[in-house]
């Protein structure tokens, strides 16, 4: 069982990894981000993006309403299907689903923020959370059927409501429930890269404790990323590779170890970059 | 107008709200010190302040 | 088994319908429109749909890849899971899924149609066609496990690219390949009517000859639903009820016969109106 | 410019296409007087034109 994140980029190569799982006649489920399709149409309806910086100085997405009428448009809509449609044309036989079908992807709503707010600390509510469980029963019986689940935001919260939530934090449960071997993530850059305007710093492997010094550096989006991706060496550890969803074989790149390995504990090679 | 006042969800004690209280506010029990947020004004329900969720968001 | 279509106009009762869906306590299939929310985004986007008029004098909406990008955003992501999360709410497992999603709805695509242009004929082709068929395994798989399926468009064709088709047609093809006893249509009107300013002049039923006399005498958007309806009739005809969606019980009434019935034949009562 | 010729698919006759021919167009064989068109133009192909659909589009 493999689990592929397709990031949400606009050059990431759709059409390439569509091919790719054709060929692995493996299970797949895939989750996949849409932040291009999302900025551009937000932009193109004059909607900008609140952001809130809580208490502690953390900076997040205040996701109300209209941020989630964007997600169904962009994420569940437009990317999603379009992703489904290049799949069903390259012989896959993929499945849409965000995760409020059939709670596919059971979350917990936060339980709010603390932000100054005119001289006194006010708790923020907002429709974000955090993804808790996945439905095993449906996914399970889609494969069966030999579909290829392609899931993505908003999930459910406790009351089926539809909630925002990290797409990288959905590929953990995933991984976990779905006892997944092999965890890849496609992004716009060949891997990790040790300097990150330097394209040729692709790290050849990752050990969990650089993981934890990168994230406990590293701040925003990132921050939340390696954190995602701490979780998911922390629990029964999948193969896990990071490769360049632009390539002309994104996936089978990956699947060759053309990308950056990440390791559950110091078996990461010395972590020397590729030639 | 008499000050408001409110039950703390925690200890029990009667905790006094600020005369300009405002919906989610976060005040504090003078008895057990816990932090807690005032979730309606009429009347004042507190239930317990969320803890600072090191990820909250997306 | 019964067939649910849902309007797609603005003032249908989802939260009334989803109740209501809660409480049947039968195998349901929902199908949508959303043509209120899509009308609303091509405004916003200031997109205005192209209309062609063919050499025969029928006119259609020309479904290019913007037109379907429209589709995606507003059908297959905001409606269809707006739906879902109204019925999750109600206790209805809902799984929303447009025709690509595992092909639930194959089609095959318009073979193009006559156009005048520049004093010549020509043929113009579009991204629109008929469904054709059902995939019944995926959907019974999904009843079996208490989901709902709620299905909308775009549909599949031939190569698994994403097509515009006709609602009422996939209600039509549903109907055949699960054998529904019942399909209720919600509409935003108490039923048929014989005087559309008046919605007094509910028809409490409609016969097959009717519905073929109306449908020759009408023209656009109303004639082509009219032939859906007798494709549906002329079919293994389940018991077909017509009524509003606008009601505090959209389901319950149109299954306790509140609206108009649609009769396969001269079983047609005397279409006469409702008292 | 020698005018543009192509195979009708139905009957194997020579189509004689019009100097301003563009593709799409509708065009008729002389011979068995099918309605084909113009799929491509370089080289020029020609189909069977579909029938008026009664019910085409949404």
């Amino acid at each position: 069982m493999i689990i592929v994140k397709i990031g949400g980029g606009k050059s990431i190569n759709v059409q390439g990894i569509a091919r790719d799982l054709a060929g692995i006649g493996e299970q797949a489920v895939v989750v996949h981000g849409a932040n291009a399709v999302r900025d551009d149409l937000a932009a193109t309806l004059g909607r900008v993006p609140r952001v809130v910086t809580s208490a502690s100085g953390v900076a997040s997405v205040f996701s109300d309403q209209a941020a989630i009428d964007l997600l169904l448009m962009a994420y569940a809509g437009a990317r999603n299907k379009r992703i489904v449609e290049a799949m069903q044309q390259a012989g896959v036989d993929a499945v849409g689903l965000c995760g409020l079908d059939g709670r596919v992807v059971q979350g917990r709503r936060n339980r709010g923020i603390r932000v100054e707010a005119g001289g006194r600390t006010c708790i923020l509510h907002d429709l974000s959370g955090k993804p808790q469980s996945a439905n095993v029963a449906l996914l399970r019986a889609l494969l069966a059927l030999g579909h290829t689940p392609v899931l993505t935001v908003p999930i459910a919260d406790e009351t089926g409501a539809a909630i925002n939530a990290e797409n990288d934090d959905i590929v953990a449960v995933l991984a976990r429930d779905l006892e997944a071997d092999t965890v890849v993530q496609l992004i716009e850059a060949p891997g990790m890269l040790r300097d990150p305007a330097d394209p040729a710093s692709v790290l050849a492997s990752l050990g969990l404790e650089e993981v934890a010094r990168w994230e406990a550096a590293a701040g925003g989006r990132f921050k939340r990323k390696l954190m995602a991706l701490r979780r998911l060496l922390e629990g029964r550890a999948p193969r896990i590779v990071i490769a360049d969803g632009r390539a002309e074989h994104p996936l089978g790149d990956a699947l060759a170890g053309i990308g950056t390995e990440v390791l559950p504990s110091a078996l990461a090679r010395a972590g020397g970059e590729h030639g | 107008m008499s000050p408001l006042h409110s039950t703390c969800p925690i200890c029990d004690a009667t905790v006094e709200l600020p005369g300009d209280v405002s919906a989610s506010q976060v005040v504090r029990c003078g008895d057990c010190g816990a932090d807690l947020e005032v979730q309606a004004l009429d009347p004042p329900v507190l239930v317990e302040a969320p803890a600072e969720e090191e990820d909250w968001g997306e």
